[in-house]
């Protein structure tokens, strides 16, 4: 009978999965776009930074802490009425998307932040000395030295995110997560539990595999 | 609460409740009471379905106090569980709303129908769809078990988002219809009867009052009597009366046990 | 032509202020060779680092070529440091970049079109004689290696000043023959301004115009080198100036 | 009405204050002690690590992948028969320390892993050649250098954590997360919950603040 | 005493695999002082990090006093390199550690209590002169200084063999004739045998009895430095051992 269960879930199982993907897709390039730029920001504004601006640094740490500190639920509760604004409706995988970025952009901006402080300050000193502007020795120099770090962090948001659309079913937002709460837990299908878990463990398992060698193409250290 | 341990001492009575407001205020209201009678009130307010049948199974708590009969009944039957239905607190009836349409004739093929998440109360929707004709669902569907699998023939092509309970009315303006518990459409300012496209039509539909869960062996003891005596008092009414209207379904008198069991043999739908 | 005039500049050391530049007048003309020698930790690098104002001043002026850097706008900064390349004593390579790419970097940063940049990179790694570790990391190069790069790197750009600090510390007599040189030439034919720090007297003795000696943060002597006999006045201009190894010295020379 | 709904809920928001408090200071020193050496056994057996050891590290990276996969709530409920055995209990706020620990010391150890791999090489085969055990290394030498890091990713497990709380509200675990939960999404006191949010963003910023402060005074680079 | 035998270590280069020490045989009796000269790229990192095993050989056997390294197991070979002091040519400093406390740490890793590591440091740091940096972070240290706490740091341990890579390279003249006179002194006094490499002849000339020199990863020539003059017969010896610079060389040694 659970083999048969599972048979029948499979269908659904596959929508969930390419609903993961959906988040993923939109929400993972959106969080990188904006969290690089808003971590830079953090970083060269921070004291210690290149550029320092306490009012700025405030500013930035403020709003980064402050969509830190909503619980998911909370948060994605208060943006409906932006989320439908952005993507036209406040229910289904679209809708989840927005305060999944949001949430996103927060937590990686911290990432690029702390991966800046990494780099040494020996090869920033050199590309002032070259004459180079703050926006090229971002990109040509501090991106470059952080690349390693920066695909690790990538790495860890994006395993965080698959398990995350679990709260994404609150507003339909559908996922794999979500799919296995659904069956596994509220409707006792514990054999299609067992088989999404699975399913979320493989995906998890590829996601680091591929982080991990990215790392390690990038970290030319050793 | 910082919970530790098992059920508690002699006068201390430890319940597991969701914290909404047909929850959370009665028992407020009942605390004060019982602890005018020298009882100790202990609640712990969880916002899951499925672990505060199984902490009350495991006697972590007394009681509980956050399900509908029918939901209980299927529980059980599912997790081997034997958390008997020990009274009633208040009927929950629900409805088929929408800000777009007056009347479920003028809903279109194709529309999009938000249904509760939760199994307690998914298949309550899809059947009062099929109950109206909308739609026609597997022969024998039992109410807390159907879902979406059920449906065998859906002639107006609806779609349906399943989103929780709580965010039914947040996310109503953007489906064409949705399900919505009585009370939910009062606090969105909808009128409960002159709004709802489908209704359940017995107000009071016995599977969907909200019962009093607790473990076999509290049928009438001193605890379940004191609860019971608390959550069904004067002031606990007049809070009802006012938080649904004086319509509020309050079959206090009634043996939830023995009709709880009678829907069960007849098929549980 | 570089002039500073009155030049200071203090650090938090571990214990108090330390004033690692101590009101230093520097007069470097067009197209000369200044040495600069002292102790480890007589300033020499905190002085080189103030003429491209990779550290500010706490009072005093810098002018490069007419112009008083510490006055400019960070734009107009930007544009001269372009033409002031540096040597670190740490090199600063860019870990995850090869020795080609480290080198093209600086050209990037000139605004040296795509098709140009490979054949001025290809061209300055010859120089440092490094045009077969062109593709390696630096983590894959040895130490003399790694610091040829870090010269290459400066050079790319055809400079109009160029600050070295201790630019041949790591590498063999051939490699410094080979990098003198290149600068003596481009010294002289381009008329590039050169500021070299350094400790070895006969890499001073080869190339320098002038050797400023530095003590305490302080410039306490020059030394022409005209070809004339050097005779320093001050004890550490002696010593150093004298780079035959004597231990027996020991007694007289070890201060700690 | 709803700044006498406020009042009113002030002495239980204190006591969901102190649940998180608890749950902080229980799940905090764990997941620390904890996710310190599986990160550096992650490090250390992985391609490039000081003793690479292939067979360990797939091991340890599908451990900590594998309870990763998990959306927290299933990996609450898979985790209810050990809760019980461990705290005697599977509901409220000690109970739920369980799986919070699990999923912190996951969580952790990546961060860890990531930050052990940013230590300059240098200065591991500087320790190696002094003849410096194993453990030796990775305590003086290891861990002194990537302290600044490991001290911003606790601060941001930390802060995580706060909001996290809000999930533990499933099993009754309380904290100042479920408060604003119960209080703003399932009682509808808007008022209350933006007291709580509020209380959230003070504690963020607190704690942020004290990390911040804590890696500038750690990291003696610049 | 050690003794390389066949001593052979590839990498994978840019382009293809590169043999950066081929064949090496080398024996520095007990108590005396081993120069390595070469061109930069040579091979001599590389083969002082073989003696300590910090590289594996691809083939060939080590022996340190007698017994072959390669051969031991963790716990003897850790037990072993805690008699072997190095030093770095990149210093390898701990950026979190002061400089005292760098020093400490090789103390602490050595097993020396407690109470002796305050004077062992204290004493280490004042034969590099650097007492009053104690305090000071890497990061706020001079070229020179870093170099020196590193050169503290290797002798505070008081070694039985001690491996240089270049630790004059940061040093003005008179920090290496102090470090320089240190190392003659506990070599004579206590018999630590010393491998020094550098790029520096005159530094060899001060303490080195013999003389290796390295060529493409071989050693080419050996140079005894007994006080008879010296006639090195490769032409990279006669270069290497030639001091002078001549710029005017510069068409015959430039090879970029
Ligand atoms: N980890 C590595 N991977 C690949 N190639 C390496 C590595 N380390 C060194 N090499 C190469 O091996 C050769 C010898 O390097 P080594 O560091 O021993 O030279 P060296 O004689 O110490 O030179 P220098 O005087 O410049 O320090 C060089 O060509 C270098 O590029
Ligand atoms: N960032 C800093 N913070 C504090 N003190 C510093 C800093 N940089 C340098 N110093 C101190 O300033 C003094 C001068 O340092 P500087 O690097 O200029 O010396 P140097 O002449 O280049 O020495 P070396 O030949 O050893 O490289 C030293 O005592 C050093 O410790
Ligand atoms: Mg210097
Ligand atoms: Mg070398």
């Amino acid at each position: 009978m659970s083999a048969e269960r599972i048979l029948a879930a499979l269908p659904e199982m596959a929508e969930a999965l390419g609903e993961t993907g959906i988040m993923l897709l939109i929400t993972v390039p959106i969080a990188v776009l904006s969290a690089v730029p808003i971590g830079v920001l953090l970083w060269s504004s921070g004291p210690g930074g290149p550029s320092p601006s306490p009012r700025l640094h405030q500013v930035l740490n403020a709003v980064v802490n402050l969509v830190r500190s909503f619980p998911f639920l909370i948060l994605l509760i208060a943006m409906i009425p932006i989320t439908r604004l952005i993507v036209g409706t406040s229910v289904g995988t679209l809708a989840v998307t927005v305060p999944l970025c949001v949430n996103a952009v927060a937590y990686l901006s911290r990432f690029v932040e702390q991966n800046l402080l990494q780099v040494s300050p020996g090869v920033i000193e050199a590309a002032q000395a070259m004459g180079a502007s703050r926006l090229r020795t971002i990109w040509s120099v501090l991106l470059v030295e952080a690349r390693p770090g920066l695909a690790g962090s990538i790495t860890i948001m994006v395993v965080s995110f698959i398990s995350y659309s679990a709260i994404a079913g609150l507003v339909g937002g559908g996922g794999i997560g979500d799919f296995a709460i659904r069956h596994g837990y509220y409707r006792y299908e514990t054999g299609v539990m067992v088989v999404a878990v699975l399913v979320m463990i493989a995906l998890v398992q590829l996601v680091q595999l591929a982080g991990n060698l990215t790392v390690r193409r990038l970290d030319k250290r050793l | 609460g910082l919970a530790g341990g098992a059920a508690s001492d002699e006068r201390t009575i430890s319940i597991i409740a969701t914290d909404s407001p047909p929850y959370h205020d009665p028992l407020e209201i009942a605390r004060d009471q019982l602890e005018a009678e020298g009882w100790r009130l202990d609640v712990r307010y969880v916002t899951d379905i499925v672990q505060p049948n199984h902490a009350v199974s495991a006697g972590e708590a007394d009681f509980n106090f956050f399900q509908h009969g029918a939901y209980l009944q299927t529980f059980n039957r599912d997790n081997g569980t034997d958390v008997v239905p020990l009274f009633y607190a208040v009927g929950s009836p629900a409805g088929v709303y929408s800000t777009r349409y007056d009347d479920i004739s003028q809903l279109p093929d194709g529309a999009r129908i938000a249904l509760p998440v939760d199994p307690a109360n998914n298949g309550r929707a899809l059947h009062l769809l099929a109950g109206a004709g909308r739609l026609k669902l597997r022969e024998g569907a039992q109410v807390v078990t159907t879902s979406q699998r059920d449906i065998v023939d859906n002639p107006h092509r609806y779609s349906f988002v399943e989103v929780d309970q709580q965010t039914l009315t947040q996310t109503l303006p953007d489906v064409d219809a949705g399900f919505l518990f009585s009370r939910q459409a009062i606090e969105i300012g909808l009128d409960v009867e002159g709004a709802a496209l489908l209704r359940e039509e017995d107000l009071d539909a016995v599977p969907y009052r909200i019962v009093v869960g607790g473990r076999p062996d509290e049928v009438g003891s001193a605890k379940a009597r004191a609860l019971q005596a608390a959550l069904q008092s004067p002031r606990v009414r007049d809070f009802f009366k006012q938080f649904y209207g004086e319509w509020a379904p309050l079959p206090w008198a009634e043996d939830p046990q023995a009709q709880l069991g009678q829907w069960w043999k007849d098929g549980g739908r | 032509m570089i002039t500073l005039r009155g030049v200071t500049k203090r650090f938090t050391g571990p214990d108090g202020p330390l004033t690692a530049v101590d009101d230093v007048d520097l007069h470097v003309p067009r197209g000369s060779v200044q040495g600069i020698i002292g102790f480890s930790g007589a300033g020499k690098s905190t002085l080189i680092r103030l003429i491209n104002l990779l550290e500010r001043p706490d009072s005093g002026s810098v002018a490069v070529d007419g112009t008083d850097l510490t006055t400019v706008d960070d734009v107009e900064l930007r544009r001269r440091r372009a033409k002031i390349g540096m040597i670190f004593q740490h090199f600063n390579l860019l870990a995850n970049l090869t020795a080609a790419q480290n080198v093209e970097l600086a050209l990037r940063i000139a605004g040296v079109g795509k098709a140009a940049r490979a054949a001025r990179v290809a061209e300055a790694l010859a120089v440092v004689d490094l045009s077969d570790k062109a593709g390696a990391y630096p983590a894959k190069l040895s130490g003399g290696q790694q610091q040829r790069v870090a010269i290459a790197r400066a050079l790319a750009n055809e400079p109009s000043v160029l600050l070295c600090d201790e630019p041949t510390s790591a590498v063999d007599p051939r490699t410094t023959v080979s990098v003198l040189s290149y600068l003596k030439e481009v010294n002289e034919r381009l008329g590039i301004t050169i500021v070299l720090v350094t400790h070895e007297m006969n890499v001073v003795r080869a190339i320098a115009d002038d050797v400023a000696v530095m003590d305490g943060g302080k410039v306490v002597e020059h030394l022409r080198l005209d070809g004339s006999p050097l005779r320093p006045e001050t004890e550490i201009a002696q010593f150093l100036i004298d780079d035959r190894i004597r231990l027996r010295s020991l007694e007289e020379t070890h201060v700690g």
